[in-house]
């Protein structure tokens, strides 16, 4: 009993993120059902899940873009109702949406800052709203460089920049903003096999870093090479968890298509469940 | 335009139902913003019957109304097809006043008015061209070319013109713009085959899809082989042509042409052209009945507030409120939401 | 789903509204046919006086002609209906069709975009319906107005006599500020005015007279202005003639921003600007025409019309109908002379037949 | 028009590795490059004017200029503001300038003390844009199409119910707008101040972050917690406070003025805008750039006058300038973007 007791203690202290059956309806479409993953500290989960499988929804759910209609999220153990997405953003998690949510016409030091701009120590200057441009560029330079993200300079916006640059400019925000939670929607669906090879290779680093990673990919082989769980959603629903090492890409495709009935695969999932 | 015989032998496009009967299908493009102007313009003529009376639509009446609406509409029409295309050409009321001047000054120089015409519809060809090339071939914003356009042409119509025009009355001419067919104004008569024309090209001709698809996504429409570049220089080039000819109408309907002549038209074709349904900043919107009928009912409002001898001050204001409304609406039905 | 049922209904609306709208026009065209009068207006046998006023982005004046003919033609018991011709001439010849329509028995108009007046005539002529034209003239109408000729040539007399006297004829610089649109208004008006001068102190360079378009328009002139005095920058004692006072005015306000306004006079027309309190201190004088009181004039006319005995065509400046006496005041005259608003109530309550001339030039 | 909104690389980008990237803009600023050519071309103007009449370098001329460029200056920042916000572009500004004229000269008539009018005529300016925000934010609707309907409207409004304006001629506002400070018009410095100001603020505050944010990428500046409607409300409220101030500086100097009377400053400013590289389509804009491209648009009217040709002709080349100058912005994006 006592052990029982403490092992889903230490595991709290481990989890990160906790959602516990969220749903979701439009109208009289049931987009979400029952959602639930535990996110632990430093460890990258992969999501996967057929189109129209539920995905988006929980991503918009857990990054404050939707509210949902039943469930509850823990952060940290703490009880979080999101309403909009400063919300989430405020509660450290992270989400790195397809578009990057990046401003062309800005430098990368602005893009990184943008929404959360380090004003001037200056206390005068700082009455007046001016920010510490000398001091957010320092400081993502030294970021940059140690995610190994290359890019020429942060004074030059971003609109020339590479696919995967821009990809990891996007996901090296959240470690700059101090985010222990980041939520990558298919980060390399529009890259090249070497761009991809580094925004896979920023996640490791990412993780390194302690940050937890949620990862939407399609692609089962990056998810083999960097994820260290995954969640498969279908119908609305999340069906299993996973640990990378113990299961094959084939297995997955099953759990998706359903092909492996759920009910299989269950059980190993609530074991980190926490009351 | 050429292309339309040669479109019916193929089936029009992938979503039409062939099912649908023909009278289905007319009702089909009542629905959408086609539908709710027409009601707006049932609700003009009603307060207009109510209110003026039974000579609201007697034949004079009419006349006054279609005189005044038949040239913003020739000249809107052809300008629709550029913001089909997804270009704004803002130059229209200058090349309205443009053309009008040059036809102006010349045929009272003493050249024959034909030929005179046919070298004002060239000329604003060549206005519409060169807005065109520095548009597409140098991607420069439309908006700002024909704001640029609109600022050269006015002040070419103020260096041409420095006194009092002279007058240029011709007969047959002016007898256009004021004849009547059947107790029907022969200008808005002309005005309206023009519009159906024009309607007809845009929803059932290849020609009309390639415009709307390259107003639509211009991307997507290149991807499809359609040749935006081509699409948009014949657009503007049909828009500026089409400012000419109504300039040269209201020298026939004017019988002179100052240098003031069209100012401000073009934000008052395109408030009635977007109470239609067109929209000025995406392209692939709208069909010339509903650039009529927004026209129609801005005459219309005119038209009560004039002969009920009201401040036509109040028209503006009007005009504003409906302006708003219409847009509201149509975003409601699922147009652009600006965010 | 909702979505589609409100198109429905909205397109459903529509066609009937359609069918409902050209029902009524069938029947009433017939309706009207059949009645044999296609003016379509009730013509109740009262006297109609149908007055266009010209609708610029102007001063105040245009508004008070209206006010003042309505006031007129209330004393009459006549009906009276009003346009404004909204400085297009396309309105203007709109507005033409419509008096037709309505079948008003005279028409009173201003039109500052007179390239249109020869269509206009026609329509009028052919209508049968005399037309009182205000300042600027046309065949075969009425001419109300001030006699523009004498006008310019006395606004610039005076103008050169105050050169004389101040600056003994040493003048650097002659400004027009132009009004072209008004065409040969603006000749006899500006150009008279700058041959005053030219007579009075005739030994002026040509090539110190200049001219600009000032549209007759105060901040179109204050616009095009400063290049004018920045062109000429060593001329030292300058004097402005122009359309009207506007215009004048204009030019003098950019004097004054150059710095140029220690020796500058301007002689204005119409004294739009040179009554009240914020007359501009080097708008010397103006020639008064009491533009707003035109209106007491044109009814001379229409009240012979009424009687039925038409009175001859008068329709140019040197032979006018009736022409308003230009009334040249300078600044210090202009004092006594009450603001616009204040003459227009005076006029309501002068006698029948009263003119501003008479109520307010020989104070 | 299609203005993209378009964040995500292109996905033909080239997948090469760090050496082949594409070249990117140059560093700093994008408004460097802007600045240079319009100062060549207004040098140019300046000595071929000077070359025929070389009278044209004196003071009359630099205060001619200089008295040209204030009004429009400042409600050129206005439009900047919108412009740069992603708000397209306000059509309604000229009403917004007489309203706030109107405003002030009837605060002054009313004995009201000067620095209260000034106030009253600024919170007019700003109530007309909060109107347009308004409009624009609740009703999710374009920007141009809500500005050309309360512009309209607006007009017809004032064309109703007000009759000319005159500032009293002894007010002290008359006599600061007829003054000269340091050899140039009095009302030139407010212009200065207004661009550096806001220019400074674009650029170094969090405030003006945000609003090139806005009008860089509206979903991205969402994405990063940054309250849309809010920042509209407030740039479209700000823009109208500058343009009240234009209002002011207009009373000033316009002893008497109309509804109508700031028609002529609406293509003016929207040329100076486009003219100084600051996209219609949002996001980008140097302050110290409109400011050369005013003074160059300024010059030419001043030019036109030396050479001797009617004032039209600055229009004639006023436009022409325009299409020439979008035209080569064009290309050169275009360029850059293969």
């Amino acid at each position: 009993m006592a052990e029982n007791a403490s092992a889903p203690q230490a595991a709290a202290s481990d989890v990160a993120l906790q959602a516990t059956s969220i749903s979701r309806r439009y109208g009289a479409v049931v987009a979400l059902a029952d959602a639930s993953m535990t996110l632990r500290r430093g460890e990258v989960m992969g999501l996967v899940g057929d189109n129209g499988a539920g995905k988006s929804t929980f991503l918009k759910i857990l990054s404050g873009a939707v509210v949902p209609d039943a469930g509850s999220i823990r952060i940290g153990g703490i009880e979080q109702s999101f309403r909009r997405p400063s919300d989430a953003l405020e509660a450290g998690i992270e989400t790195v949406y397809q578009d990057l949510a990046l401003v062309d016409t800005m430098s990368a030091v602005q893009n990184v800052y943008l929404g959360r701009e380090e004003l001037s120590k200056n206390p005068f200057l700082r009455l007046l709203n001016v920010v510490n441009d000398g001091g957010m560029r320092k400081r993502s330079r030294e970021v940059l460089a140690e995610l190994g993200v290359g890019i020429q300079s942060v004074n030059v916006s971003v609109k020339g920049m590479s696919g995967g640059q821009r990809q990891c400019l996007a996901i090296a925000r959240a470690l700059l903003w101090g985010r222990q939670i980041v939520i990558l929607d298919e980060p390399t669906a529009a890259l090249g096999v070497r761009e991809s090879q580094q925004v896979l290779e920023l996640i490791g680093r990412l993780r390194d870093h302690g940050v937890s990673v949620i990862l939407v990919s399609h692609n089962m082989q990056q998810l083999a090479q960097v994820a260290d769980r995954v969640t498969v959603m279908r119908l609305g629903r999340t069906i299993a968890t996973r640990t990378v090492a113990d299961i094959t890409p084939a297995t997955i495709v099953g759990l998706i298509t359903g092909a492996i009935p759920a009910d299989v695969a269950t059980p190993e999932d609530s074991a980190t469940v926490v009351a | 335009m050429t292309q339309t015989s040669t479109a019916p032998a193929r089936p029009a496009t992938l979503f039409d139902d062939p099912q649908q009967s023909r009278a289905r299908r007319i009702l089909g493009s009542f629905k959408g913003p086609v539908g709710s102007i027409s009601a707006t313009l049932v609700v003009t003529l009603l307060i207009g019957l109510v209110w003026v009376g039974p000579s609201f639509l007697s034949p004079s009446n009419v006349q006054i109304v279609g005189v005044s609406v038949a040239i913003p509409l020739i000249v809107g029409v052809m300008a629709s097809f550029a913001l089909l295309a997804g270009v704004v050409d803002l130059s229209i009321g200058s090349m309205v006043g443009f053309g009008a001047v040059i036809f102006n000054q010349l045929v009272a120089a003493g050249l024959d008015p034909w030929l005179v015409a046919l070298i004002t519809v060239v000329v604003g060809a060549v206005v519409g061209l060169t807005n065109a090339l520095v548009i597409v071939k140098f991607g420069a914003e439309p908006l700002a070319v024909t704001l640029g356009m609109l600022t050269l042409l006015r002040g070419l119509c103020q260096v041409i013109v420095v006194s009092a025009p002279p007058s240029t009355l011709i007969d047959p001419l002016y007898n256009v713009t004021q004849g009547a067919i059947l107790g029907f104004p022969t200008l808005l008569l002309i005005g309206i085959g023009i519009t159906l024309i024009a309607a007809g090209v845009v929803s059932k001709t290849r020609v009309g899809r390639k415009v709307q698809a390259v107003g639509g996504d211009d991307r997507a429409a290149a991807r499809a082989g359609i040749s935006v570049t081509k699409v948009r220089v014949i657009a503007l080039m049909v828009s500026g042509m089409g400012a000419a000819i109504g300039g040269i109408l209201y020298v026939g309907q004017l019988g002179s042409a100052s240098n003031v002549l069209g100012t401000g038209l073009e934000f008052q074709i395109y408030a009635a052209l977007m109470i239609g349904g067109y929209s000025i900043t995406r392209g692939g919107v709208g069909n010339p009945l509903g650039g009529l009928l927004g026209l129609l009912v801005v005459a219309g409002i005119t038209n009560i507030l004039n002969v009920q001898f009201f401040d036509p001050d109040y028209l503006d204001l009007i005009v504003a409120i409906i302006l708003l409304a219409a847009v509201l609406v149509d975003r409601f039905r699922g147009g652009d939401s600006f965010e | 789903m909702t979505h589609s049922t409100t198109r429905g209904r909205l397109a459903r609306l529509g066609l009937i509204g359609l069918a409902a709208g050209l029902a009524l026009t069938g029947c009433s065209t017939v309706g009207s046919t059949a009645g044999g009068d296609s003016t379509g207006a009730a013509d109740d046998g009262t006297f109609t006086v149908g007055f266009a006023t010209g609708g610029q982005p102007d001063a105040d004046w245009q508004q008070l002609q209206g006010d003042v003919a309505q006031g007129l033609a209330e004393q009459r018991g006549w009906d009276f209906v009003e346009l404004s011709n909204d400085n297009s001439e396309a309105t203007a010849t709109k507005n033409a069709d419509i008096f037709i329509q309505k079948g008003v028995d005279v028409v009173m108009m201003f039109n500052g975009q007179p390239s249109a007046n020869p269509v206009i005539a026609k329509k009028y002529e052919a209508a049968g319906i005399p037309v009182v034209t205000f300042d600027i003239a046309q065949p075969g109408w009425y001419f109300v107005g001030v006699d523009n000729a004498a006008a310019g040539t006395e606004g610039g007399t005076s103008l050169g006599e105050l050169a004389k006297e101040k600056w003994d004829c040493k003048v650097d610089l002659v400004i027009s500020a132009e009004g072209t649109a008004a065409g040969q208004i603006n000749t006899w008006r500006t150009g008279n005015a700058r041959d005053a001068v030219k007579e009075t102190c005739p030994d002026i360079p040509e090539g110190d007279y200049v001219s600009y378009e000032a549209d007759g328009n105060l901040t179109t002139s204050l616009a095009n202005a400063p290049g004018v005095f920045a062109a000429h920058p060593d001329a030292k004692n300058i004097l402005v003639v122009g359309l009207n006072d506007q215009a004048v005015v204009g030019a003098l306000q950019a004097a004054t921003q150059l710095g140029r306004d220690g020796s500058i006079m301007g002689w204005g027309q119409d004294g739009g600007l040179i009554t009240g309190d914020n007359v501009d201190p080097n708008l010397v004088g103006s020639v008064m025409y009491f533009l707003e009181g035109y209106p007491a004039s044109a009814f001379e006319i229409a009240d012979e019309i009424e009687a039925g005995n038409a009175p001859a065509v008068k329709d140019t400046g040197d032979d006018a109908a009736v022409s308003v006496q230009p009334c040249p005041v300078t600044a210090e005259e202009a004092a006594s002379i009450p603001a616009i608003e204040d003459r227009v109530s005076q006029l309501a309550e002068a006698p029948k037949g009263s003119t501003e001339y008479d109520l307010f030039c020989k104070a | 028009m299609t203005t993209s909104l378009i964040t995500a690389a292109d996905p033909a980008a080239t997948p090469e590795g760090p050496s082949g990237r594409r070249r990117p803009d140059r560093r700093g600023p994008a408004g460097y490059r802007d600045a240079l050519s319009i100062a060549a071309v207004w040098l140019l103007l300046i000595v071929a004017t000077t070359i025929v009449r070389p009278d044209f370098l004196s003071s009359q001329t630099l205060l001619a200029v200089t008295f040209t460029m204030s009004i429009s200056g400042i409600l050129a920042v206005a439009q900047a503001i919108i412009v740069i916000s992603g708000g397209l572009l306000d059509l309604s500004l000229p009403v917004a300038l007489v309203f706030s004229a109107w405003a002030t000269v009837t605060a002054l008539n009313n004995g009201l003390p000067t620095p209260v009018a000034i106030v009253i005529g600024l919170l007019a300016g700003a109530a007309w844009g909060g109107l347009n925000g308004v409009i624009v934010v609740f009703g999710k609707l374009n920007p141009i199409i809500v500005t050309l309907a309360t512009g309209f409207g607006g007009l017809a409004v004032m064309l109703i119910f007000f009759t000319s304006a005159q500032i009293p001629s002894g007010s002290d506002l008359r006599l600061y707008g007829l003054g000269r400070f340091l050899g140039l018009p009095n009302i030139f410095w407010p212009m200065v101040i207004v661009i550096v100001v806001a220019g400074l603020a674009l650029h170094f505050t969090r405030w003006g972050r945000h609003v090139v944010a806005v009008g860089g990428n509206a979903q991205a500046a969402k994405a990063r917690g940054i309250n849309l409607r809010r920042m509209r409300l407030a740039t479209f409220i700000g823009a109208g406070a500058v343009a009240g101030l234009a209002g002011v500086m207009f009373s000033a100097v316009t002893p008497s003025f109309t509804a109508g009377a700031g028609a002529g400053f609406q293509l003016i400013v929207i040329g100076a805008v486009i003219l100084a590289g600051i996209s219609l389509s949002g996001g980008k804009g140097n302050l110290l750039v409109l400011l050369l491209s005013v003074g160059f648009l300024a010059t030419i009217p001043a030019s036109i006058a030396f050479f001797g040709l009617p004032p039209a002709w600055a229009l004639v080349f006023q436009g022409a300038l325009l299409i020439i100058a979008v035209g080569i912005d064009g290309y050169r994006l275009k360029r850059t973007a293969r």
